[in-house]
């Protein structure tokens, strides 16, 4: 059985520059954040995201200057932060393009091609804006083939006259980054927890990268064959990152961090201040353990979750101050 | 913070609201909750009255159990103890577009007569003033839930005549509209504001004051409103009881996360 | 929390003569064949079939003359039994109405009855007699809202020029019957191995009846929330039923029965040896428990799992006598 | 029980085919198995020449290490120790129709001279003299797997020049035919039957005779096939090792279940 073990800054270095990307997760819990950071220090420029509901993962490294174009649903901490700082910069400064989709669309989109199929029909969106605006320009859909050329399409259904539905364009994606809790150096895959739409967004990309909290010997795996997320060959790389996600949440390992999604929020407010927070969090360290470091130990272990709970039932979570 | 003081009782604004919202949920029905006031709601429904009442998160958590309060749709604590955990594409297609959610919690910056909701931006869409972070599920929830449950903040320019984007479609245009436009089912039932409780019309579908709180009068509300609001018939919103207060303070919310 | 639980002969009472109905399980594994033994007793007439790889559970079925209308891909035991002796005479003989699809096929039709879409798209079929043959007339579709009223339907994806997709019609039934390994009162359902189709065949009926080898507590089943088939609300009623399979598999539960299934196949090759089998296992007993007394403690205790495997490790399958 | 006797081995008809099978399959390939001689097949490879080759079945397993012969493909023999456990729509949408499956196994009860297969039924197809089983994943696997490998029972009956019903899709009628029917990859590469291995014309896409098995010559397979059979440059299959058939008949099929 061959080995799939990567190092963080090796993975990372696999995505160039204009690259097409999904990264796992949902807004506060299990985004592959040592990877972000990892793209932000290795200067990647250019990249196409894709993502239902982002957090900090898509504001940080759109801030730090790494995105050119993201197709979305939305971005932001949740009651962590009601809207991602960078994000809202970005488009009101238009210094990013964007296209907008509601959660199921870019989910359908993702699980279209995770089927192999061109599209997939929903009865989602008719009377919205989401459905009846563009914010990419026709032109700048044909000048790109890494965005589809038609935002959506209608048609009736054959079998019930009269029966709108709404099409969307299945999603391709050069590169796709997961971070979950447990897996094998082989690159089985376990999530606990909610599956978010890591597997559908895996299964449409051509070079799948997943960080993990614990790596789990191949007997362990397949004595649950039920609980692996995904099949065997859409794992490219593994690489072994316990605290992956931090300052967000990963179930029955550890909780999210309201001081450092506190920080983070106020510092994106104010460009000087988000440079400042990169300068520390990202630039100034060498590497991912720099950053723990950066942290604090004693923060870190007052995340760590309980057992009985999977989350840390006594963590502060609001007037921190 | 406001207090409202109706003796023998004092509660917050946020109390009252989450009391109210807490009573548009049925026993036994499907909740598509959200952060923030409908997951007070949610909570404290299902710790009072609808103790069989199925609370369920895009994310992927299903007829969850909190011991905490999340903080987000995504959190960990929606699905400790919950009955099947799964991903956004199970709980849109299994759930939500077939049908079998009830009820939907959904919110925005601007919201119109008809009940459709602005979270997408204000001012011009592709050069907006101010953005926000999206639809996320709002537009889904607004699309196909049987009926939905909306929270507001009363302000003249929230309520405006004409919002600049719909990002979660309400009536439309009332009468027909929404059917016409493709959308089968489903529709706002309810808006529940800082002010007021808000309806809509069996057939023309357009909002009007069912209720306002305690402190204020129908007038009040009608002047903070940027759209006609008729107020005929209107009576004062029903306060919480102790027992709600109760377990809104001491098991929904004891960090007073949420509430105020 | 209410319980679903149900005794066997009330549930298979619910359904009425004329009644759509699919069945879980695969070819040798999880069918309900104790609520096919009592739908056989009750005297069930004109039902509709919907399934992809059905085995003797649709076999006995339809031999007992409980059947009108298959819609299927396959009926046979695989290596215990190439060909439904039964499905192949009532074909010959003129005596049921079927329509063909692929396995693909008809599993697409329950996953968009499951995802509340009119039809999905699919590439498959093209070119084969599957695609350009109908086994039922349109004037059979027509004169019967329990059919499409379209076998399929072709489209071009308006994202990919040229690029064909056969769309294939939802499944709605009014009845799903599971047999699965463990079940809350509730009616919260967990399989173990393979699921085959049985969520999306229970996700498109109207009332769902699951028959279980062991009843486990609530907090159990909540302790893994992964592990959960179904939401909460898609389960009618729990009816508690060991052995329920027989003579099929349930993985960590017991073997297929070789014997039990030999005798099957030779008898149903024959009318009067078929009456007879009918008569011994299902006529014959008043009910599942008679049923089991008939095959026989020691062949039963036969089957059981082995927990290192999951099945009968040592089981004699071929060449009985 | 046909016995081939080429000193020094012995080993009987279906050894053969099952050998000759295996060794279609690469190592680190997906491969879509089925019942009988493909299992012989798939097991055979992974044990001897491919160990890496990722065995999945249609109904649910995936990344199988058999420690006992299945009788179908929804055994639990399948799933015990598999990398991942599913069901049928996720094998057939995100491995099948997604491109990941390398090479499928397929048979029927006629075959044509294009690789078409006929498992649903021997006359009218309304009215049939013979009903088979149906298409189960065969139609499936044939039109959407990146090349399938067809088992066959060579008579004269079965391999004719126009089969009753177009099961599975081969090369259809050859040429460009598969590519203009709507299929967007796939097509026959070999055909293992009980007297030879049938492969393809790369650009006409017929049939014609790669070997015929030992004990038998070119004239005997064209005899007993209903098409023209191109028979030149056809050589004698070659036949098992001693480790192929060690492997066979102590770890793969002890039981004899499938093998004479």
């Amino acid at each position: 059985m061959m080995s799939k073990l990567i190092g963080l800054a090796e993975a990372a270095a696999l995505v160039p520059d204009g690259a097409t990307l999904s990264l796992g997760g949902f807004t506060t819990q299990r985004h592959p954040m040592a990877f972000v950071y990892e793209l932000i220090r290795q200067k990647k420029r250019d990249l196409y995201l894709f993502g239902h509901s982002p957090g900090g993962d898509w504001d940080i490294l759109l801030g730090a200057g790494c995105v050119k174009r993201v197709e979305l649903a939305y971005e932001a901490d949740e009651a962590f932060g009601t809207i991602g700082p960078r994000w809202r910069r970005a488009v009101q400064a238009g210094r990013i393009e964007w296209e907008d989709y509601s959660n199921f669309g870019m989910v359908t989109r993702f699980q279209a091609g995770a089927m192999g199929l061109p599209f997939l029909p929903t009865r989602t969106a008719f009377g919205s804006d989401v459905f009846a605006k563009e914010a990419l320009s026709a032109e700048q859909r044909a000048a790109d083939p890494r965005t589809s050329q038609l935002k959506q399409a209608v048609m009736e259904s054959p079998f019930q006259p009269g029966e709108k539905l709404l099409l969307l364009p299945a999603i391709h994606t050069e590169f796709c980054v997961l971070h979950v809790q447990k897996a094998t150096e082989s690159g089985l895959v376990r999530v606990e927890g909610q599956t978010f739409a890591d597997n559908i967004q895996a299964l449409c990309a051509d070079t799948v990268i997943v960080t993990v909290e614990e790596i789990v010997p191949e007997e362990v795996m397949r004595q649950e064959p039920e609980r692996t997320l995904l099949p065997p060959f859409a794992v490219t790389h593994v690489a072994h990152v316990p605290f992956g996600s931090h300052p967000y949440a990963v179930y029955n390992y550890y909780d999210s961090d309201p001081r450092q999604l506190k920080d983070y929020h106020a510092a994106a407010m104010i460009d000087e201040d988000f440079q400042a927070y990169l300068d520390k969090y990202v630039y100034g360290v060498p590497d991912f353990e720099g950053y723990l470091a950066a942290v604090g130990k004693t923060r870190l272990d007052s995340l760590k979750a309980d057992p009985d709970y999977g989350y840390s039932p006594n963590l502060k979570r609001r007037r921190l101050d | 913070m406001t207090t409202i003081s109706n003796p023998p009782l004092t509660y917050s604004l946020t109390e009252l609201m989450a009391v109210t919202a807490a009573r548009e949920i049925q026993d036994n029905e499907v909740v598509f909750a959200g952060t923030g006031l409908p997951m007070l709601g949610a909570m404290l429904a299902q710790k009072t009255h609808a103790p069989n009442c199925l609370i369920i998160f895009e994310a992927g958590a299903i007829g969850s159990r909190m011991r905490h309060l999340p903080m987000s749709v995504g959190d960990p604590r929606t699905v400790r103890g919950a009955a099947m955990a799964v991903g956004l594409a199970e709980v849109f297609t299994y759930m939500l577009q077939a049908g079998k959610v009830d009820v939907g919690f959904i919110s925005g910056a601007q919201i119109d007569r008809f009940g459709n909701i602005n979270s997408t931006s204000v001012g011009d869409y592709r050069h907006p003033a101010v953005r926000f972070p999206g639809s996320g599920g709002s537009c889904d929830i607004a699309c196909l839930a049987k009926r939905t449950v909306i929270i507001a903040q009363h302000e003249k320019r929230r309520l405006p005549e004409k919002i600049d984007y719909i990002t979660s479609p309400g009536w439309l245009t009332g009468g027909e509209s929404r059917k016409e436009a493709g959308l089968i089912r489903g529709g706002p039932s309810v808006v529940v504001t800082t002010k007021g409780v808000l309806r809509f019309r069996p057939t023309s579908h357009e909002a009007y004051l069912a209720s306002y709180h305690p402190g204020l009068s129908a007038e009040n509300v009608r002047d903070d409103t940027g759209f006609t609001l008729d107020t005929a018939g209107a009576f004062e919103t029903p306060i919480p009881t102790t027992e709600e207060l109760d377990i809104l303070r001491k098991v929904v919310d004891p960090e007073r996360i949420f509430l105020k």
